[in-house]
């Protein structure tokens, strides 16, 4: 058996490496620098109900070790994503995640149908933490109440398994994580970005132009790991870790805080091969630490 | 097609104030690029690639000629490599300026600080097809000058500094008037600028280069979007620029 | 006039840098380096009712732009810093605030008051949000009720002004402000570190043996920025800001996001002339981004 | 005193497996160094200085050696640097090996792995005083060997490796007893060696250096403390430390 294969829920991973959401489109550029089938999994630009322009530029702003983005969901809408972005990806070996967000209730609810009318999508995971949607959006990652209800919500329209995507912007990650658990959440994806700020001093305003963006990049690596083996503590679906992932060693920190998968994003604009550099390493790098493979290692961080 | 590519240094020199020219070394680049394309240049230590247009081609030396300006820690980083030193580059990337098919017999060239360095390979090779070339360039002040003499070998040059302290005093958009007839221009230059220059030139056709902070580069994040009237709404400019048309987007 | 000088509640200022606690111990070490009438003020490490040894060891570990703490509080109680180390600050020409830190009510008050006891500390920076403690401390810090309550419980028992430092690690930061501000705060601290842990791959534990401290370092500046900005749009009481400063740059960009006075911690280790030298580039980096003082730039971001 | 100084590089050389010598230049630290002291090290693009013994000192030349193991990111960013490079540090840190008034005739030397090199300057300190001077040290496999020449010119010197691959198979401890007579011993090795050794010498008088991971390296941080049955509880390695009287402090 391949080492590096992973089974989650809906998941059949050949490894446990995919891009995270919003850090590679629909994957169509990065095809041109690799063959796709190579990854575990994509998981795709966050889909909305209808066509989103999202922010103002500038969108993104370099931090030590870490960046700031404000994209603000800028997809083409959840149709258009299904007619055109989802074949596209189903050309190749390896499974598809969809990213389902919304503004209400009811746009979680329609998009989530959607994705209902292909057999191409694999999972949705559930972006309840964009902090960078203004109508509502956050509260639905911040309040543990609200999460479940849209977890809920979506779990009722859509056949697919749900991954819950869990904001890093909460006092208490597990009482998050509890709730959509017991909401019929089938895993978590965790963590999203960290909400900051970077004033540019020529001009005194934000350098982002919606003010705040949320920070990513090895910046937050140690936030992620302290969360994800937190939450791991208390429940017992899966977590598909991220959070400044770049590199082989990186993967199995959070193997061993209790991921059971890895997204990598930030890590792909300096080296846009850095998925399948890692995927190339993983079985050598578990070695070297004593693993036989991928899943050994999940959870085995000695506490 | 846009590659991950190891370039080496051949030379870095100050050309003007915190104003750097490097030359680099990379056969497949240097075989590929067209004006107005760039590098997407990994910086040591830092997160995100920096945009740098190329200014210059040799095929035949097989190297790549980039000018920039040193404003914040990655260009100062990069500023400080050695000849012999190599690093890592995303290109050539983007969409160039389109020459074929341009009929036009005389063309302007109008460039603003650091803008100035892609309209010189695009200059040598508009030389090449024939067209007749004028060139507006402007700068702050005489201390920021640079490629006076390389743009004057490939015709009329006007030098415009906000200060006056060298050419003529003022903005590009105040010497236009005097460049004489064109039929196309090329501009390239700060968006302030390039308002002020796709104004004042609204009835001619032209093509102009922007910038904006990026994250990927490659048209993946959707960092660096500005909008068309278009279908989509929008466009990239890492990879559907960073050269358009001047009626294809709203500045 | 000086134009660093700023006037806070209790602290009348030659120049708003000041080392942050924990970062200084109490300041015998860095007075080998430099005089320490340079600084601003200095905020002592944290004082407790009696002596603390702290955590285990390593207590420290680096990440990227960062480092995480769990040094535990270790220090030799209220009554000895007093007879101690406040004489020994008090021969410098500086201001002195004290970090007045418990696990219960009680300890805090019996820390505040203790402090009556000399006419040589100017102010109190109360410590609410200690990661590292675990018998309450970091309940106060993500609690408004708590805090609140802890704020007036130190504000009766000392005639001193008081500075609450808060914890990053809340869902909603702006809350917090707001609850010490209504129970007499005087001042803000901020921010504390944000909670994290690195799992150390060859023996698979966490390199902390508190398995989990606090991030600190210039990866959480846009974490800080974000949040004083935040607060300041909801608070009259001034702020002292920290998180990741390590030059006069990063110096006006706090004061721009609303900090009145700034506190530098991590960059002491790198650099330990880096409150010096800070102090004597700001005038110059003021001026550069055209403003003729410290209070001329406080809270000038445009957003 | 410590002082934040800057060292210009000399020479650097692997001298065995993943292990680096390197010869740098400071003229106040190079004349104020004792044996047992280290260099705090800041490595560009890393929050925390990285501790490293002084291995050896040239007053003449103005020289310190330093030998370092390349175990991670910090260490390795180091090897890289090239003579004439510069770094900054904080130096000469900590209390060393204390010589003076030690009335022992025969002294014994236990080293393991990268816990070697300080003992080297202390020997040679020691062998000015007249002493006699015995070596133990341990290393985990034949690749690992270093220094081994330049201890023999000070004494009777036994290697040891885990795998026996080189000299005497298995721990120092093992070796100790082949040693002879020796009235005070000097150690500096990893934590469970110097818990093996302080417990098998439990009777003779010593002094160990300590290791620990460090935040300020000057005594500010509390992050390198270790319990000691003294007044405060607790002693500071970076300033108290590294070496401690081996009844100071509680392993
Ligand atoms: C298509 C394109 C071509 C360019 N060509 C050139 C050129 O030929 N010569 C030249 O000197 N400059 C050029 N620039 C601008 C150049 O990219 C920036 O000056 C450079 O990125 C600044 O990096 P820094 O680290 O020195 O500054 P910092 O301010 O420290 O950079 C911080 C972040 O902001 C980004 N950033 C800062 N200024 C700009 C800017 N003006 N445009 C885009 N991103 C920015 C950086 O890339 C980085 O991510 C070009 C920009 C674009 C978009
Ligand atoms: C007083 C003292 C003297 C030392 N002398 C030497 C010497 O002469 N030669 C030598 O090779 N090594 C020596 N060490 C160990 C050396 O400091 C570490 O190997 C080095 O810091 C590792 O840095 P890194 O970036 O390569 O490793 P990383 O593991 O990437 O470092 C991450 C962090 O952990 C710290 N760290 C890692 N290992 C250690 C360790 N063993 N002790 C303390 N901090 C550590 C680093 O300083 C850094 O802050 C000494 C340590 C101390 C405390
Ligand atoms: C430019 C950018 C865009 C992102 N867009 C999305 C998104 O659409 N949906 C989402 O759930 N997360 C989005 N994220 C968050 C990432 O998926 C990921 O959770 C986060 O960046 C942490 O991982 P990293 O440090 O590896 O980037 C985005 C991140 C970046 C940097
Ligand atoms: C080693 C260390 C010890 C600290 N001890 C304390 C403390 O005793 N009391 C306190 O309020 N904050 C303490 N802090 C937090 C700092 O005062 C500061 O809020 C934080 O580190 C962010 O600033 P920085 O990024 O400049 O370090 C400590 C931080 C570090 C790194
Ligand atoms: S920079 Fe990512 S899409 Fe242009
Ligand atoms: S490292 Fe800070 S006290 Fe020793």
């Amino acid at each position: 058996m391949n080492n590096l294969a992973i089974s989650l829920p809906g998941l059949e991973l050949k490894n446990p490496i995919m891009p995270a959401s919003g850090c590679f489109a629909f994957g169509r550029e990065y095809s041109e620098f690799y063959d796709l089938s190579k990854l575990g999994a994509i998981i795709m630009k966050a889909a909305t109900g209808t066509e989103r322009f999202g922010n103002p530029t500038p969108r993104v702003a370099e931090t030590a070790s870490g960046m700031l983005n404000a994209i603000g969901l800028q997809n083409p809408g959840v149709e258009k994503i299904i007619e055109k972005e989802v074949p596209f990806l189903a050309q190749y070996d390896t499974s598809i995640i969809a990213n389902v967000a919304g503004s209400t209730l009811e746009e979680y609810e329609k998009v989530a149908a959607a994705f209902n009318q292909t057999d191409q999508v694999q999972a949705l995971e559930l972006n309840i933490s964009c902090p960078n949607v203004k109508e509502g959006g956050i509260q639905f990652g911040t309040d543990p109440f609200m999460a479940a209800k849209v977890t809920e919500t979506v779990k009722k329209a859509s056949k697919l398994p749900v991954y819950v995507k869990l904001s890093p912007n909460v006092t208490n990650i597990t009482d998050m994580a509890k709730a959509v658990e017991s909401a019929g959440a089938d895993g978590l994806s965790m963590i999203n970005t960290l909400t900051g700020m970077q004033i540019h001093l020529p001009s005194r305003k934000p350098l982002i132009a919606n003010k705040t963006g949320g920070l990513s990049g090895p910046a937050i690596k140690p936030v992620a790991i302290r969360m994800i083996y937190e939450v791991k503590q208390h429940v017992s679906i899966p977590i598909i870790g991220m959070g400044g992932v770049s590199n082989a060693e990186d993967v199995l920190e959070f193997l061993l805080a209790g991921a059971s998968a890895v997204a990598v994003g930030t890590a792909n604009f300096n080296n846009p091969f850095v998925c399948p550099e890692i995927i190339d390493s993983l079985p050598e790098t578990l070695n070297r630490y004593g693993f036989d493979s991928v899943k050994d290692a999940i959870g085995k961080g000695i506490m | 097609m846009m590659k991950k590519e190891n370039v080496v240094i051949k030379s870095v020199e100050q050309i003007a104030l915190d104003t750097v020219e490097m030359v680099v070394k990379n056969p497949y680049i240097s075989q590929k690029a067209i004006p107005g394309q760039f590098l997407h240049v990994s910086v040591e230590g830092h997160t995100l690639r920096r945009p740098i247009s190329i200014a210059d081609i040799n095929r035949e030396n097989k190297t790549i000629t980039i000018l920039f300006k040193m404003v914040g820690s990655g260009t100062a980083k990069l500023a400080a490599l050695n000849p012999g030193m190599s690093f890592d580059v995303l290109g050539p990337s983007g969409n160039g300026f389109q020459t074929e098919g341009n009929e036009s017999s005389t063309i302007l060239l109008i460039g603003g600080g650091i803008g100035v360095p892609p309209l010189y390979y695009l200059g040598k090779e508009l030389a090449k097809q024939n067209k007749e070339i004028i060139s507006v360039l402007g700068y702050q002040t005489r201390a920021n000058v640079f490629s006076e003499e390389m743009f004057r070998r490939l015709g009329k040059t006007f030098i415009v500094t906000n200060d006056g302290s060298y050419g003529e005093k003022g903005f590009v958009t105040d010497v236009i008037q005097k460049a004489g007839y064109f039929d196309y221009y090329y501009s390239c230059g700060p968006l302030p600028m390039l308002k002020a220059v796709t104004a004042k030139l609204a009835d001619k056709p032209g093509m102009i280069s922007l910038e904006e902070r990026m994250g990927c580069g490659v048209g993946a994040c959707m960092a660096c979007v500005i909008p068309t009237d278009s279908e989509g709404g929008y466009k990239k400019i890492c990879s559907d620029g960073p050269v358009f048309h001047t009626q294809e987007v709203s500045l």
